[in-house]
């Protein structure tokens, strides 16, 4: 149908259209991964520095869906998989790399805005201690609605105390907004919002593709502590992991030798410190039911 | 501490702290018994779970123990 | 435990640890003595200056904290 | 974990966590590899400094687990 | 540590601990294998029980053994 | 500590903890066997769930650093 | 951890750890020894110096510092 209608209506279809779905097919076929993004709520105008920040490996184009559409067919990308995110207004992203590095990129160069009215935040707000150089007035109340403790310091509204107002997540107070833009705190995060990436003919959900890099590096840090336990356990025979070999057989040789009240010249103290926390435990105990007197050994 | 170490004594034999048990500990021991505090401490230790309290005792931070130089 | 518990007794009642005295505070608490670990109790204390392990496991925070509830 | 496990291998071999090293070494284990995740670890293991990672895994205090029983 | 992060990794793919498996991995990750210690590896492992050692990594009491280099 | 390590070593190795055993084990060290150290070892350990004082070893909080060096 | 308590064991009765010790202490707890891990934990205890590692495990009994490699 779309074939037929361009036939059709070739002489009336502006030559820019013809070149942006030659140049689409063009990138459609050069990339390896295309990234569809919403553009809703993104302001235009900082498109520019995100091309900015991937320029080199990476190509944002702001298209018409039905543009994209015609391109991507013509380059025999298989359209009934991703047309159900050709909607609303969209950035299409070209590149080689990895889909979760383009992620991760999008990620990391998000920038920030100042908040509206309704927004959520996207960061904890802290109003911090200090001047504010805002005049006294009317003002002040509405430090007091946000429960942010102020002093009056020449004429100037002081904060006295580090002060939380939200959350992430939490809807920013309406009355914060103006103090928030004097104080010069952008709590909103503006970023191209994924909705797939198509990648060497797997379809990635925007959900996947989001990649939390403290979750890969706390996995790193439980798989180390893992492999050490088991080097530690089974003695692998490395020098620096028999040391902790050789340290826990220590410390469960000293404690079992103060569980069973072994003593020698080595384990005397472990045998009295265990039962010395233990009197003493006990001395503490009644001490707090019956006043005793009793001292507590120390 | 001698009460203490003397109703810990019985506790880990098993045996119930009276106020006669508690003495005889101490007497053996040559110490001069004081009835009051035997009677105070055999009252205290009855509101007292001493198991469950040498188990918290044992729960705490023993490790250290340098060994003897 | 209880030979532990016994030797900290005598100990804090400023009596020597002997055989002897160690069996008659075990006895007192109706424990039927093991002449074999009396002897090695007290063969191996011989070798422990009590005092000075006392004072360091007490100056150990473990002693210091007992769960306090 | 597994994918980690074999990133740490690759690692600790001074061996580059591709996308290619990162599929042998899972095939080579029996794993049905899985596409997506190759892809999404080797991205993520780019921006992590993984020494940096083992550094401080192995300097937390492993208090981790307290007793609490 | 590559014979552990080996070991490790056919553990959690819920595969067997052999010299062959062991060997196919590490040889997939481009490391020149010591049979010996692979050997010695896998013997060590089956007396081991891997999952209970897991769960009590957290609480490892790995002291005192700062990096040698 | 020999006799503690030897114990160890025993129960580690899933063998019971007799007086036979752990003698047999402290000769192959080269050591001369003190028999009442021996059955009192034995006997004490008997009082003892040696797994659970392992377990709670291990679950040990970030202990008790020497008050003083 | 029979290797490393039976290696303990010889050290804290001053003797040296060869093959041939730990074989005899092993065997004389019942457990049946591996060639390829005797060799290669008697290697790799020579590099440590065990009194020392000792010495630190008794005055900070965790504290996790495994070497980052």
């Amino acid at each position: 149908m779309i074939e037929m209608s361009i036939t059709i209506q070739q002489k009336k279809i502006p030559q820019w259209k013809i070149d942006e779905v030659k140049e689409l097919e063009q990138l459609i076929k050069e990339n390896k991964t295309i990234i569809i993004a919403n553009l809703e709520k993104f302001p235009a105008d900082k498109l520019h520095e995100i091309r900015k920040k991937f320029r080199g490996y990476a190509e944002i184009r702001v298209s018409k869906n039905t543009l994209f559409k015609i391109a991507a067919k013509n380059a025999g990308l298989d359209i009934t998989k991703i047309e159900k995110y050709l909607n609303s207004s969209n950035a299409f992203i070209f590149s080689n790399e990895n889909p979760f590095t383009i992620s991760i990129n999008l990620n990391k160069s998000r920038l920030k805005r100042y908040a509206i009215a309704g927004d959520k935040s996207d960061e904890e707000i802290v109003i911090p201690a200090g001047d504010t150089g805002m005049p006294a007035g009317p003002i002040l109340s509405t430090f007091g609605k946000l429960k942010v403790p102020t002093r009056v310091q020449d004429g100037k509204v002081a904060v006295t105390k580090d002060t939380l107002i939200a959350k992430p997540g939490d809807t920013i107070p309406a009355e914060a907004i103006p103090i928030l833009q004097k104080l010069g705190i952008m709590p909103v995060y503006v970023k191209l919002t994924m909705k797939v990436a198509y990648h060497e003919g797997l379809l990635i959900p925007a959900e996947e593709l989001e990649v939390n890099l403290d979750d890969y590096r706390s996995e790193i840090g439980e798989a180390y502590r893992n492999t050490i336990a088991l080097g530690v356990e089974i003695a692998y025979p490395v020098p620096d992991v028999l040391k902790i070999s050789i340290t826990k057989a220590q410390n469960y040789s000293l404690n079992l030798a103060g569980e069973m009240g072994y003593i020698s010249k080595d384990t005397a103290e472990i045998v009295f410190i265990k039962a010395l926390a233990k009197a003493n435990a006990l001395a503490e105990a009644i001490n707090d039911k019956a006043n005793l007197g009793i001292q507590v050994a120390q | 501490m001698e009460y203490i170490y003397a109703s810990l004594l019985l506790h880990s034999a098993k045996k119930d702290i009276t106020e006669d048990s508690l003495k005889n500990v101490l007497t053996a021991a040559g110490i001069n018994v004081d009835e009051v505090r035997v009677k105070a401490v055999v009252a205290a230790l009855k509101e007292v779970n001493i198991d469950e309290v040498l188990k918290n005792a044992a729960a705490m931070p023993v490790a250290a123990a340098p060994a003897a130089q």
